[in-house]
């Protein structure tokens, strides 16, 4: 478990890296692999934030399909609040709901509250255990059921195979 | 009333010599002789293709070291001057809690804007950037870390061990500049390498690794000490 | 070549008319909440078209243009939503039409009231 | 064209934003008009074709000094309702 | 043709600067202000990417990496500020 | 628009806001508001210093691919005032680090920021 959190993140400090440098020099690779090894090894030791990432062929799938999804949902959004804005009789009636998520590890739901946060029309105001309050811009519903049907579940599902 | 009459005669006074002073500026049409200079041999004599770099590091290296010198005197006189009783049991901070989502990311991003900082400063000979920038942003770092955990403890003794090292090989850099190649601070004892790569402009990488390091751990310790200080120690 | 320098352009142009409208939003929105939704983040869609725009462009540049598309699409939810936790912990009002305040009822509620003598 | 334009409403934005940092009555705002006139002149320097000096301004005068200013704003405003 | 689209682009993220400036200006509360520098600084991004195409200069993209990080890093001071959590 | 360059914007913008930080230092009696000021004057001398060394024209002496090695001289701005600036902004914060600490200090001492209270060397 400690190994997996190391190592995926001295991946994404090594990926960081190259990114950066855009070339692909031997000696710079070698230098951005060890700087990654020793920072994750001085921070990412005793935080287990990426112990319950699952390593399989279907959550890579997983997360591709989730990007997609993701990407589509701000497009169409962001168009939705834009067209809201530039109404000259705002038509806003906003609230703050609350939903429930099924999530267990940390960095799922930081992920999901992100997505959440993101898609215009609705804000993560606070995350309590498993309770999620949420700014509405376009208060549908108002109990906890139908808010949750309508806000997280279209992201949680992808973010139950990719995270635990 | 007549105080404001007066400081606005001081302003105007003020404004009047700045901007005869400007009527004294030059057109700007070509560089003067030191920026040609520069600008030509630079490439040849330093190797370093940012040329602020090279006139930071070796043309103008002695005004570094005093700078480098204030600055860490700077940050001593505030750590002795704020400096918070240890030993003895104090109250634990009355803050409110951090949320969970600022606490995991700022796990996944601290490591990332420390990597973020040693790019800045090793590559400060080719793109912009340098020993001070990265010093900065690897202080910033340090910034997130106390955002994120507010009760956290810095410990003081790494900080000041990495600053000692980092400025007394700066020192020792220079000296070997002065016993093996043309003065103080003279990058040429080590190949100049090929213009353009990672392993070039001799010895300013190293140079710019130090004062990066000093630099961070001096602001770290300026922002620490901001703040743990306590009410009282006299 | 050409054409997709000219489809990078265009898709700039959108970004910019987005971190437009997110400025717009900024100034109509009747209260803090519903400025942080309108003003941070159709700028930060805003934003990433530009980059991506660019990208079209100047394809060499990919990899600095890609990082900072990461570094914007990580960190600025992450402010926005400190942003309004503290909003809400200082009682900064919900705008009259509001509906529903579920997260008031739950949190032990704290209003800062004397937090605007800060001047001497 | 485009850039002297740009540079114009920089010139303006950072004077009027010291103006505010300087009248203003409270504390924060002015902190926060202080660090904006520092982020602007940064762009501003970008402009002048000066990358380092943008960085360095970027880093340092907007970030790192913005965030001193409110570590001893709030030790002060804790003081202040500790006594008070 | 490109550098004539890419002109108005920039001439649309100065108007957006402007106007958050004027929220800044008006701003009630604290927070509101934050906002607006949390939205000036995304403008500044946007220009800055902008006028490294304008140049041509790939370098200057460093500036902005640096200016995300550290506008971020603003925003989370004074909310923790506020939210006396400092 | 074709006449004014950009050095002259950035030295005119420069000495305005070195008056506006001088105003704040001579006018304001809050000790917070005297540090902002100091440091509005020394970004105010930074602009200038900057714009002085700015070439019509030219671009940033960072010599990669975009810049001709050998044709340096007449393609880059003068790297001189850039470095000097660079370490005075270093400085800067030094300074301004320190001038936060004594204030803190001070108040603690006397539980007020107002200079006028300082009193203590009158006579």
């Amino acid at each position: 478990m400690q190994i997996k959190n190391i190592l995926v993140a001295t991946l994404i400090g090594f990926i960081f890296w190259v990114l950066l440098n855009n070339t692909l020099d031997p000696l710079i690779l070698a230098i951005g692999a060890g700087l990654a090894l020793i920072l994750a090894l001085l921070f990412c030791a005793r935080c287990n934030v990426f112990s319950e990432l699952k390593v399989t062929p279907a959550a890579f799938g997983y997360t591709f399909l989730y990007l997609g999804v993701f990407l589509v949902e701000l497009v169409k959004s962001n168009l939705d609040v834009a067209s809201r804005v530039i109404t000259p009789s705002l038509p806003i009636n906003p609230g703050i709901v609350e939903v429930k998520t099924h999530l267990k590890s940390r960095m799922g739901r930081m992920i999901l509250a992100n997505s959440i946060t993101l898609t215009p029309g609705t804000l993560t105001i606070d995350i309590h255990e498993d309770t999620l309050y949420i700014h509405w811009i376009d208060v549908q519903t108002e109990d906890k059921q139908g808010a949750t049907e309508k806000i997280v579940r279209k992201f949680e599902k992808y973010l139950e195979k990719i995270y635990g | 009333m007549l105080k404001k009459i007066f400081f606005l005669l001081v302003l105007a006074g003020f404004a009047v010599m700045l901007f005869n002073a400007y009527g004294l500026s030059g057109p700007d049409q070509q560089l003067n002789d030191v920026a040609a200079h520069y600008a030509e041999k630079g490439p040849q004599e330093v190797g370093a293709a940012n040329l602020v770099a090279s006139v930071i590091v070796t043309y103008r290296g002695l005004d570094t070291l005093g700078e480098v010198t204030i600055l860490f005197l700077a940050a001593s006189i505030i750590g002795f001057f704020l400096k918070a009783r240890r030993d003895n049991q104090r109250a634990p901070k009355q803050v409110r809690k951090t949320s969970e989502i600022l606490e995991t990311a700022a796990k996944v991003i601290t490591p990332v804007i420390f990597l973020f900082g040693i790019y800045v400063f090793i590559n400060g000979h080719l793109t912009p950037g340098g020993g001070f920038q990265g010093g900065a942003i690897i202080a910033s770092g340090l910034v997130l870390m106390l955002l994120a955990n507010p009760v956290k403890k810095i410990n003081h003794n790494i900080i000041r061990v990495i600053e000692s090292i980092s400025g007394f090989s700066f020192i020792l850099l220079g000296i070997f500049g002065l016993l093996l190649a043309g003065g103080f601070l003279d990058n040429a004892f080590l190949p100049l390498g090929d213009f353009g790569t990672l392993l070039s402009a001799g010895a300013v990488p190293l140079i710019y690794i130090f004062i990066g390091l000093k630099v961070g751990a001096e602001l770290s310790g300026i922002v620490s000490n901001l703040q743990e200080t306590q009410k009282e120690q006299i | 070549m050409e054409l997709l320098a000219i489809i990078g352009a265009l898709i700039t142009l959108a970004g910019s008319i987005f971190l437009l409208l997110g400025a717009i939003g900024l100034l109509r929105m009747p209260d803090s909440y519903n400025r942080i939704q309108a003003g941070t983040k159709a700028s930060t869609l805003g934003t990433i078209l530009s980059f991506a725009g660019i990208l079209l462009i100047m394809p060499g540049w990919w990899g600095k243009l890609l990082v900072l598309i990461i570094s914007v699409i990580i960190t600025n939810p992450v402010s926005s939503h400190v942003l309004a936790r503290a909003a809400h912990y200082m009682g900064v009002p919900l705008t009259k039409t509001t509906l529903v305040d579920k997260y008031r009822e739950e949190e032990e509620y704290i209003a800062v009231k004397d937090q605007n003598n800060e001047s001497t | 064209m485009i850039l002297k334009l740009i540079a114009i409403v920089l010139a303006l934005a950072i004077l009027l934003m010291g103006v505010i940092a300087v009248e203003n009555k409270k504390l924060v705002v002015a902190v926060i008009a202080a660090g904006v006139v520092s982020l602007f002149a940064s762009v501003f320097y970008l402009l002048l074709a000066a990358p380092d000096v943008a960085m360095t301004e970027a880093a340092i005068g907007s970030g790192l000094s913005t965030i001193i200013f409110f570590y001893v704003l709030n030790k002060i405003k804790k003081d202040r309702k500790d006594h008070a | 043709m490109v550098e004539t689209i890419l002109t108005i682009a920039a001439g649309i993220m100065l108007l957006s600067l402007i106007l958050s400036i004027i929220r800044f200006i008006k701003g009630p509360c604290y927070t509101d202000r934050v906002i607006s520098f949390d939205v000036m600084t995304i403008a500044s991004l946007a220009i800055i990417a902008t006028v490294a195409y304008l140049t041509q200069r790939i370098i200057y993209l460093d500036i902005a990496m640096v200016y995300g990080i550290l506008s971020f890093l603003g925003v989370l001071v004074v909310a923790r500020y506020l939210e006396r959590g400092l | 628009m074709e006449h004014i360059s950009l050095s002259q914007i950035a030295i005119v913008a420069g000495i305005l806001l070195i008056l506006i930080g001088l105003w704040a230092i001579i006018s304001q009696r809050n000790i917070i508001k005297m540090i902002i000021g100091f440091s509005l004057f020394d970004t105010g001398i930074h602009i200038v210093m900057v714009g002085v060394g700015y070439v019509r024209g030219k671009t940033a002496p960072v010599l990669d691919e975009a810049v001709n090695v050998k044709e340096a001289a007449r393609q880059i701005v003068d790297p001189l005032p850039q470095a000097l600036v660079l370490t005075a902004i270093v400085i800067g914060l030094g300074i301004t680090a320190l001038m936060l600490a004594y204030a803190l200090r001070l108040y603690q001492k006397k539980k007020t920021l107002d200079v006028k209270k300082f009193n203590d060397l009158k006579w």
